[in-house]
């Protein structure tokens, strides 16, 4: 199936603007080369769903002007601090962001999945997360074991996975590891894009062992092979985050010039320089 | 070994003791001080206490993806859990969200990640912020993203258990709704509490001071748990056990 | 933590009469030596929960009247034919039946999984399945953008998941592969005992290709080795059915003192033996 | 290459003319000959139809656990699967559970499998049975395992789209909710059809001869796709395809 393979270039083209497009936190499996490419083609209005938080990735979007709704549990660029374009944009108002709960976006997910229009989640009543929620709503138990409030959480149904992985195969099959949050991704979505760091000279699924962490290739749309395809922030088991590379980040994005002189140096300049 | 015991392994040490007898603890990301802590107690527990690191790849015990520590907490097999905030109230609410009248926040924070759940899930939690000042420590949170007390209607089968800062311990009340002043840090005073901390508190008459871990915690760890917690924090741990064992 | 270590006896003492028992089918993980167990400790009243389906095992528990519900979506020995102990204890009156449909027996897991009271469910609706159930229901989408009836199934948790794995460690952890039902089985458990037929020495969890396919230690309550313990149907990936002997279960359970007889020599002569 | 053609054959391609085009076809445990059809049609598909047949471990894609075939097609990604019955009535309700009055059962079947689900989520459920009788194919089920129709409100992206037997093949009408006799086997006629039919169907002026399968088709049949049907069923393979070739 080599119609499958195509380049991240591709994958971006494929993106459109507005699409629901939910994201792996930094420390699961993030296409940060598709991330530069989406930059680089000027997507725009993109409603990004963080599964369940968005990172280094998020922020650099949101930065480039490519989002228009955040859906997400948080942005955290974990010990690296504050994100730097997320905060700038909530200060200038130029984002909608639509504050959740990780369980409620793995429920929403889950309920995307099963096809099914909504999934009770546990707990969040009492939080003021649900004043600003009118994709949540407030149910009972109808066998009337459990008393009182129960959340009800509606499926989220993402335009387009994004992620990078380890290995891919040419049958589209992609191995995840324990990093099943993106298997859920996956079949939650319409379509599903995969970048991978090496392609796997054979079938994941007919490894018994591999198998097990596998996404198959039924959900993938479309994959690309993508070298080093999660830097500047780690892979999983392969590789850690670009350490100087973020701190870099970090100095240059506090402020509109610097990240735009990041965005030159490497978004736009790598693209000019071909 | 050194007689000075720095103010994280305070701090390591009091945390440790509130996980005594516990089955599992899990620990979120950056979290080294309740990290250290979960680790000390299992330690201490001759195996028996079971400990989930978050962005651990040796501590992490899942094999679910992201949503397993949350279905793990409902099917009530975590024990105690850490949650902090940019603002924590009196009622023991907190705000992970940001700082002004939501959605149109001054400041913003990260986001209330699992907190709006595990708090209402999880037996023991435990508030932990190091920052105690009247900025953190407010009357009332400007948005919830969990709050600490809840109707009798609605099914809760965790809360707050302790507020561990800087410079002392609350433990919680949830019949009275309050914190109460549990012990002081060394080097801390009553005074000073209440001048840093922006909510209504009860003081016992006697307030103790927060006991220093002795030499056999110490050894601890500064031994194996400081291996241990170089794994997910080698930074933390070299600045900390490193320093103090000198 | 060798105190997770014990015989299969004990497992078989440890599952008391009345117990909700998750159950895999043949093709999966069956620790049909735990099952010959309870036969011989004669085990009462068990509520059997095939996950979505029991065979051989169910037929056997059922037999020895070990069962006095049998929740599931089917009894099937597949090639095999109709399952003989299923039918005569179905003629005779003796075995309340719970029927269900797969999904179904998924989602109710799932819901115990996530501590929820219920799960939506598609399809189902006009299935006479749904007259006989209080424990499904009729709901709607509180968002209404699904308009008419959905079926809403209560959350099933089991008092024991029972399983066989090809390979657990000394931490209780305990490879599946892709058989995933047994995961959802073992989180939605109380409690899960497992028979493997080999120790792994050394850690599964710290195992990259390993992982994926293992339920963590956490959740397993007891184990025991068990070499060949599926037999006499088969563990994924390792060995088939032992088809003669199938063949004559067959023929002798298709009358009670050709099963007593069944049960005579491979149930209880082993253990007066020892 | 034998000039006869294995009734199985008949049915095979028969079937396999139902999947053409199609993206992803599922076919369940013990079904030999839906399982040869999806495969005849993969071979002829040039690779664009995924076929994912459940017990076999080199056609199965899944790796979710027992729950995904389910999941899947709730997803719309699967396009044809196949169901039979212990009983089907005019109204392609079928029956998989028992005959007489459940829950006192005369008869007990296996029971409903996924049939109550994926009869409304499938669009093209291929009803297979190839015993044609009138204690198979009765005029009203005695348990609705699943229904062949449903009413207006009710979400349904899928149901019956033919009934294959022995002796024929139905198509369904699900304005009229009615089987219309769709083509005959050769070696069958329409009275022996309606003899041995419980249900009332409609029958065109015209019925067709179910077409046999052209040379080409045969011998992929009995080529590569014998091949591949063997791994999952290996005595249907032998027994079928190996006859027809000698």
């Amino acid at each position: 199936m080599s119609e499958l393979f195509t380049s991240v270039e591709d994958l971006a083209e494929r993106i459109p603007n507005g699409a629901k497009v939910a994201l792996a936190p930094d420390y699961s499996g993030c296409s940060m080369v598709t991330t530069r490419a989406l930059v680089a083609r000027g997507a725009r209005d993109l409603h990004l769903i963080g599964v369940p938080s968005v990172g280094f990735q998020g922020d650099m979007l949101i930065g480039a002007g490519c989002v228009a709704t955040l859906e997400t549990a948080a942005v955290t660029l974990d010990e690296y601090g504050p994100a730097p374009r997320f905060m700038a944009a909530v200060k200038a108002g130029t984002l909608k962001v639509i504050d959740g709960t990780c369980p409620a976006i793995h429920a929403g997910l889950q309920a995307a999945e099963k096809g099914i229009p909504f999934m009770p989640v546990r707990g969040i009543v009492g939080s003021d997360l649900l004043k600003h929620r009118d994709d949540w709503t407030i149910g009972t138990d109808p066998f009337g074991e459990q008393d009182g409030p129960l959340v009800l959480v509606k499926a989220i149904r993402p335009d387009v996975t994004l992620i990078h992985v380890p290995l891919a195969d040419r049958h589209g099959n992609a191995w995840i590891g324990v990093r099943r949050e993106m298997m859920v991704m996956a079949h939650a979505a319409r379509e599903t894009f995969v970048t991978a760091d090496e392609i796997y000279d054979g079938d994941l699924l007919a490894d018994e062992q591999l198998a097990p962490g596998t996404i198959p290739g039924l959900y993938v749309s479309a994959l690309a092979k993508a070298t080093n395809g999660a830097w500047p922030v780690g892979l999983f088991g392969r590789y850690g985050p670009d350490d100087a590379h973020l701190r870099d980040y970090l100095e240059r994005a506090r402020t509109d010039a610097g990240f735009a002189g990041w965005l030159d140096e490497f978004v736009y300049a790598p693209k000019a320089a071909e | 070994m050194s007689a000075e015991i720095a103010p994280e392994e305070l701090l390591i040490a009091t945390v440790a003791d509130m996980l005594d007898g516990l089955r599992h603890v899990a620990v979120g990301a950056q979290s080294p001080i309740p990290g250290s802590a979960a680790l000390l107690a299992r330690a201490r527990s001759g195996g028996s206490l079971r400990v989930s690191m978050l962005g651990s790849e040796a501590h992490s015990p899942f094999t679910d993806g992201g949503r397993e520590l949350f279905d793990c907490a409902a099917q009530g097999r975590i024990d105690a859990f850490f949650l902090g905030g940019g603002q924590i109230d009196g009622q023991a609410n907190i705000n992970l969200v940001g700082i002004g009248d939501y959605p149109d926040t001054k400041v913003r924070f990260p986001g209330s990640f699992g907190s709006a759940y595990l708090y209402l899930l999880v037996p023991r939690v435990i508030l932990f912020r190091e920052e105690h000042t009247a900025r953190v420590l407010v009357p009332k949170v400007d948005f919830i993203s969990a709050p600490g007390v809840s109707d009798e209607d609605v099914l809760r089968t965790g809360g707050p258990y302790a507020l561990v800062t800087g410079r002392c311990v609350f433990d919680f009340d949830a019949a009275a709704r309050r914190f109460r002043l549990a012990s002081v840090h060394p080097g801390h005073d009553t005074d000073e509490i209440r001048e840093h901390t922006g909510f209504d508190y009860d003081v016992p008459d006697v307030v103790p001071e927060t006991p220093v871990p002795d030499a056999a915690t110490l050894a601890l760890l500064r031994g194996r748990v400081a291996d241990e917690v170089a794994e997910t924090y080698p930074a933390f741990a070299a600045r900390v056990f490193a320093a103090a064992a000198a």
